[in-house]
């Protein structure tokens, strides 16, 4: 028997969660180590998954199936391809660099930890479960975890934020969890099975197909962030300590998006024709009305966040084309968004731990304090109003040009949105980064536990900036040579299209 | 060979940015050098290159593939037939000219290495978007552009202008870029290819009329941000709140040229517009009409510098529009070189005395503290820019006067002679002003001896290829450019009128600043209503300021009010319901045994009752 | 002939339940509320006798059924009042209405 | 139809009854109520004897009105605050009672009126003697009986403990008091 690969990169965090709640609470440093070790094992292995990955082969590899509950139609079955493989290495990649970033957390380390690897457990758990029972199980794994790690070490109005992100997700997830026993009974399987639901060819009769899509695209697009069920994603990412925030914006999110990608638009091809529409307008909505949420922002963690649901419209506006390029780009924003979004969290989260406010009018002259912090949010930054040369350029393109070959329209809109986005970014650079040091450090109101003392102006030293670089070497090399990228999901996203 | 030479033009500049971006933060001098010295390299490769491929049959092309998707490819590489050849050429001559002029002027500046960085970073991305063998990668480069010029005009970054000016630079210039990038995107869709070498020979054959319309202004939208043309150019006066080199390098060869090169690029897909090429000649002239107005009642130096830039870049797309891609390309050739050498001088100027902008500063400082050889450099850049025989100004310009005198584009025609009256008049005004001898004394400061060496080469040999370099590549630009310079009686004729108009505006300019009074306004004083239309700035300012501030913000704000009381509310509506559906409920379990007795006595016998009365 | 019909019997025992339920509602008083409860056994112990007495089955029945409620009786009692007792030393209050802890 | 002199003598057992019964559950006083609950068990022992039950009748008179209600009255009179006046009632809860086993009665006395039983047309012929009882409960009931024996031991012994003072008990649950103004209220 080959080593189970997939198996092991589900284990390695919870295996490292159980050793951590093993530890005592004073080794911290222990702790720090364990959680690096777990969450590496699987960075180590997804990156294998990823060179070895054949891509030229559609369906499904790597499949490993374990133990089946008889008569209910469940099954242990974990299985990669081209759709979840890069967001499997986009969690592990943000996983290391969300602990690396944590170093110099002091308040309930272990368990900050634990609740962590728990977190993305559930998060590897659903790119990698092909059963729609477990899908749903890791799902709500990697929901309940986030409530706790806002409530315990967050700031601000976190009971709120906490309650609002929870309540939400719970309540997208139900309408899932609905639309999958419905799956369960209209296929006819009576099974959970989502590869035999995949691969079975069963055609669902137009009227189904289009209240189920419209089921899974708002129970998804809740997680997705999409307009108007975003509102729980700014606040719950101002309220999220930085580890946090950075796993759920990159990882949870996108894992909405995977989901519509994964079972809603193969399996019901008429339902996402009927509402291609709504998917369009929701994604461009989604990228016009954000950005110009952030513009009047004045809180880093608030504008990172609604800039975060904006580039989830272009995620949703290219699913929304239903062309094969259009999922490429969507791909593409996903893996791309979630890297940058992560940097920007891990940059913001420094400097709110630095200065103890996130307010930008507060805030300025950080570049002359911290040169090297300054430059990766401005990369970041570039990232996000899509600059060429970094990843989220080709992301915007892809969508944008196959946009314009359904509805020209909304791809002049979805345009309009790279102007808004480079005003709120180079707005942010302009109050926060550039300018003379303010010198003020001010102790700004709702504190989280996750501060140290205060350390006025030092800048990042070269561990803390290590998962910045491997997370900026991601947005550069993919911004300069995507096809490395594209090639992966080529194959995949054109058999999510055999339906149409 | 060429293709090394090539690589060598091409990457020397980045290899510079990648080395200092790696060289430690203590090492400001070593990155100086590092700069300055690579950037030669790639200044004399490309010099050698112009020298071996400029009049090779077949252009240089390699390739390499970038993206891929079902319907279309993009690729990466080198296209470079003679026009990028010549282009590539004075963009790196000129970008080592002002790095190494940079060495003087930013001597004191202790951010000295992201200077450099930024700067070979610039110069990198303009070669690059010059040679690029896709409109796609083009695209890509047109962008980095943009980002660069961004960064270097908020290089002085503590300054509140510098961020606004940087801001607005990158904005404005931005919008027009989604127009290129749309148009990128439409002819992916129309033609499935966007090589260089394809759209200029075939693609305009699959093309409607009206499809290519709307490309050719989806891609002149993207020249009007980046060559600053009416109402997009309000960024470039602005933009002089960067270091002087900057100012030189933006407004000479980079940058700005950029969008008249992707003009003169794409000309022959352009061309078949017939539409889009009126409308191209009239924001042209348009631009520089106003633009050169602008420039009549300036005081700061680089301001009048900026104007005259924008002024000369509508004079360029006008050319291009009516017809004459030679006579822009040629024209944007001769002034990169003059305007930067005229940048130079201002910085030059500017630090004689003691960091004031303004001409009439300048003019304060006594004759004697001005270098001769800086006010000759002046006096050649001036009369250059107005066109004055025997210098390259004037040699590209009157390229342009004799085509739309060929083609009988009189309207064109006497739209660009006012634009040259005018020039002439305010770039003499400016050089008149500057080299007055003044009595206001200062104490003297000297310009530290090694450096004079980076501080005269640069103009030096600016100024002595606006003199002869033209004459010296005469026959070589003559056969390539088809210059429209026959030594026949149409040439005469418009030898006369151009010189005696620009003659007649350095007259005027004398009177009124040549002599010992001279007055601040000059003519224009005497003209009702245009003064304060200059004050004013044509409103254009005032109008995008609104854009900004009631448009985007006002839209902002909406969004941010909708955010709390629409969407927020809603859902917190939905959470107090629930709040109060629950504390409702919980009546129903107060804790009180009876209450619960009552409920359920009540409960049973409402069963029983159905039970009884069911059948 | 009253006695020998059945329904009377059903008619007092439903009386007295109400009677008893009458008192667990309204008394705030424990020990009036487990006074109120005896009265509901003793309906439940008339109705027994009374299908003993009127139905077909083996005349014993009914009567053991009574005996045990009778026995539950003295029980419930014993624990009742003693935790009536207890309430009292803890709470100074065997006001039920005061003995309230779930808060809406 | 003529009254015999068993109806008169029937009726005046339920009147005892019910005149317990209400004064049972509505005069004000915990020891009035503990005597009229005494005085309602000696009419169902006397309707007990209606119903054949002779042995029951003993039984209850013996049990219910001479122990447990002598065990009740025995509570309130020996721990004083107990007998003490209760406040004022109030009308709603009265009105809400009132309903709610109006209500009820109306329900079960239409059932009971309207239900055909199936009354055997021997009514009166078995064995109602306690010796038949006595032979049911130790063959078939035995298992019960045990049962309801060990119920009422575990009663007893579970009555001693929960309302043995522990000199300590105060302390143990210092929160729960009616002194702690959190919950008095």
């Amino acid at each position: 028997m080959k080593f189970p690969i997939l198996t092991t990169i589900l284990l390695a965090p919870i295996t490292a969660m159980i050793l951590i709640m093993l530890v005592k609470e004073t080794q911290t440093k222990l702790i720090k180590t364990l959680a690096l070790v777990g969450s590496g094992i699987s960075f180590v292995l997804s990156a294998y998954l990823v060179c070895t990955f054949d891509f030229q082969h559609p369906s499904f590899q790597w499949t490993e199936q374990f133990f089946t509950v008889p008569g209910w139609g469940i099954q242990f079955l974990l299985a990669v391809d081209g759709l979840s493989i890069p967001l499997l290495l986009l969690t592990s990649i943000i996983m290391v660099s969300g602990v690396l970033v944590t170093q110099r957390l002091t308040f309930r380390v272990k368990e900050y930890f634990a609740l962590l690897l728990f977190l993305v457990s559930g998060a590897y758990g659903v790119l990698l479960s092909m059963d729609m029972f477990f899908f749903f199980l890791f799902y709500e794994v990697a929901v309940i975890p986030m409530f706790l790690l806002v409530n315990v070490w967050g700031s601000g109005n976190k009971v709120y934020a906490a309650n609002k992100l929870t309540l939400y997700l719970l309540a997208g997830s139900a309408l899932v969890l609905f639309g999958f026993f419905i799956l369960y009974f209209k296929s006819g399987l009576y099974s959970f099975d989502l590869k035999a639901l995949l691969d079975g060819n069963i055609h669902f009769d137009a009227g189904t197909q289009k209240w189920l899509f419209i089921l899974f695209l708002i129970g998804f697009g809740t997680l997705a962030a999409t307009w108007p069920f975003h509102s729980w994603s700014p606040d719950g990412y101002a309220s999220a300590p930085t580890a946090a925030s950075m796993l759920h914006a990159a990882v949870l999110k996108t894992l909405g998006a995977y989901g519509i990608l994964r079972v809603a638009i193969p399996l019901f091809p008429e339902g996402a024709k009927y509402w291609q529409p709504l998917m369009l307008a929701l994604g461009t909505i989604n990228i016009l009305y954000a950005a110009f949420c952030v513009i009047a922002q004045k809180d880093l963690k608030y504008i990172v966040g609604y800039s975060c649901v904006s580039h989830m419209g272009v995620v949703m506006l290219g699913i929304g084309t239903l062309t094969q390029t259009g999922f490429n780009g969507a791909m593409f924003q996903m893996f791309s968004h979630g890297i940058m979004v992560a940097l920007l969290f891990a940059c913001v989260g420094y400097v709110y731990d630095t200065k103890h406010t996130r307010n930008i009018e507060e805030l300025g002259g950080l570049f002359k304090e911290m040169p090297r912090l300054s430059i990766f949010f401005i990369l970041a930054g570039l990232t996000a109003l899509g600059l060429p040369g970094l990843s989220g350029f080709v992301a915007e393109f892809l969508v944008i040009y196959s946009t314009y070959t359904v509805s020209p329209i909304y791809g002049t809109l979805a345009l309009a949105g790279l102007v808004l986005s480079a005003i709120y970014i180079l707005r942010v650079v302009k109050r926060a980064f550039w300018g003379v040091p303010a010198g003020v450090v001010s102790v700004g109101k709702g504190h989280g536990h996750d501060q140290g003392p205060i350390l006025a102006g030092e800048d990042l030293n070269w561990s803390m900036s290590i998962p910045n670089y491997l997370l900026f070497s991601f947005l550069l090399v993919l911004g300069i040579y995507p096809k490395l990228f594209t090639d992966f999901v080529m194959q995949t996203t054109a058999l999510l299209l055999k339906g149409f | 060979m060429n293709l090394n030479l090539l690589h060598i033009s091409v990457f020397a500049n980045f290899l510079a940015f990648v080395v200092i971006v790696f060289l430690p933060k203590t090492w400001v001098k070593r990155s100086v050098t590092v700069a300055v010295s690579f950037a030669g390299i790639g200044a004399l490769a490309s010099t050698i290159l112009l020298f071996r491929q400029f009049s090779a049959p077949a252009p240089i092309e390699w390739v390499i593939p970038w993206l891929k998707w079902n319907s279309a490819q993009v690729n990466v590489g080198y296209y470079l037939d003679t026009l990028a050849l010549v282009m590539l050429t004075s963009v790196c001559v000129i970008s080592f000219l002002i790095q190494l002029y940079s060495v003087w002027y930013m001597n004191e500046d202790p951010a000295k290495k992201r200077f450099f960085g930024t700067i070979t970073f610039f110069t990198w991305a303009m070669i690059s978007f010059v040679v690029s063998v896709n409109l796609f990668a083009s695209y890509l480069f047109w962008e980095l552009i943009g980002l660069a010029s961004y960064l270097l005009i908020g290089f002085w970054h503590e300054k509140a202008s510098a961020r606004a000016a940087a801001i607005k630079a990158f904005v404005m210039t931005r919008f027009g870029d989604l127009g290129f990038m749309a148009a990128v995107i439409l002819l992916i869709i129309q033609v499935h290819n966007t090589d260089i070498s394809f759209l200029i020979t075939q693609a305009g054959s699959q093309l409607g009329q009206t499809q290519l319309l709307i490309i050719v202004g989806l891609i002149f939208l993207g020249v009007m941000g980046k060559s600053a043309q009416f109402p997009l150019y309000t960024w470039l006066p602005d933009a002089m709140e960067g270091p002087t080199p900057v100012s030189a390098l933006i407004h000479s060869a980079t940058m700005v040229a950029a969008g008249v090169f992707l003009l003169v690029r794409l000309f022959p897909l352009i061309e078949l517009s017939s539409a889009g090429m009126h409308y191209i000649c009239f924001i042209g002239g348009l631009s520089s009409l106003l633009t050169a107005i602008l420039a009549l009642l300036e005081r700061d130096m680089k301001r009048i510098l900026a104007y005259s830039t924008c002024s000369q870049l509508g004079f360029m797309v006008m050319a291009v529009g009516a017809g004459t891609w030679s006579g822009g390309m040629f024209h944007l050739l001769t002034h990169a070189f003059f305007k930067s050498m005229l940048f130079l001088l201002s910085g030059y100027f500017i630090f004689a005395s003691h960091h004031s902008n303004d001409i009439f500063d300048m003019a304060k400082v006594p004759l004697k503290d001005k270098s001769k050889l800086m006010l000759a450099l002046l006096w050649i850049g001036a009369l250059a820019l107005a066109g004055l025989f025997p210098l390259s100004g004037f040699m590209s310009k009157e390229n342009i006067f004799g085509y739309l005198l060929e083609h009988h584009h009189y309207g064109i025609y006497s739209v660009a002679l006012t634009i040259s009256f005018l020039t002439a008049y305010y770039t003499s005004r400016m050089a008149f002003v500057v080299s007055r001898d003044g009595h206001h004394q200062m104490e003297h400061h000297t310009i530290s001896k090694g450096l004079n060496i980076a501080l005269r080469v640069p103009v030096t040999v600016l100024g002595l290829v606006t003199v002869a370099g033209v004459w010296v590549f005469f026959p070589w630009l003559k056969e390539f450019f088809q210059l429209h310079l026959e030594l026949n009686r149409e040439f005469w004729l418009n030898f006369g009128i151009t010189t005696t108009v620009v003659l007649t505006g350095i007259g005027i300019a004398y009177l009124y600043f040549g002599r010992k009074t001279f007055s601040e306004k000059g003519w224009v004083g005497f003209v009702p209503g245009l003064d304060f239309l200059i004050a004013k700035k044509f409103y254009l300012d005032i109008f995008w300021n609104a854009v900004m501030q009631k448009g985007v913000y006002g839209l902002a704000k909406a969004g941010f009010w909708s955010e709390a009381h629409i969407v927020n509310a809603a859902v917190n509506n939905v959470g107090y319901a629930c709040v109060r559906g629950g504390k409702a409920v919980t009546k129903l379990q107060a804790g009180e045994v009876q209450r619960y007795i009552v409920i359920a006595v009540l409960v049973i016998v409402a069963v029983v009752l159905y039970l009884t009365f069911r059948g | 002939m009253i006695y020998n019909q059945l329904t009377p019997y059903l008619l007092v025992s439903a009386v007295l339940f109400c009677a008893g339920l009458y008192g667990i509602i309204e008394r705030r008083s424990l020990i009036g509320i487990l006074i109120a409860a005896e009265l509901i056994l003793n309906a439940a112990n008339i109705n027994f006798l009374a299908f003993g007495r009127f139905m077909d089955v083996d005349k014993a029945i009914g009567q053991i059924y009574a005996i045990f409620v009778i026995g539950l009786a003295a029980a419930e009692v014993a624990v009742g009042l003693s935790i009536v007792i207890m309430i009292h030393r803890k709470f100074k209050s065997i006001n039920v209405e005061k003995l309230v802890k779930l808060k809406g | 139809m003529p009254l015999s002199i068993g109806d008169l003598i029937f009726v005046c057992f339920v009147g005892i009854t019910f005149a317990g019964a209400i004064m049972a559950v509505s005069l004000k006083n915990i020891f009035h109520n503990a005597l009229s609950l005494a005085l309602t068990l000696l009419g169902t022992a006397g309707i007990f004897v209606f119903l054949h039950c002779e042995f029951l009748g003993l039984m209850q008179i013996l049990i219910y009105a001479g122990a447990i209600s002598i065990a009740i009255i025995f509570a309130v009179m020996l721990s004083p605050p107990l007998s003490l006046k209760p406040k004022k009632r109030s009308v709603t809860k009265v009105l809400v009672s009132l309903s709610v086993s109006t209500l009820t009665f109306v329900t079960l006395a239409y059932i009971f009126i309207r239900t055909p039983w199936p009354i055997s047309a021997n009514a009166d012929a078995g064995d109602f003697s306690a010796t038949h009882i006595g032979e049911i409960l130790i063959s078939r009931y035995a298992f019960a009986f045990e049962l309801i024996s060990i119920v009422l031991l575990v009663a007893i012994l579970g009555a001693l403990v929960i309302a043995h003072e522990e000199p300590g008990d105060r302390r143990l649950d210092p929160e729960i008091s009616l002194e702690d103004e959190r919950w008095a209220s």
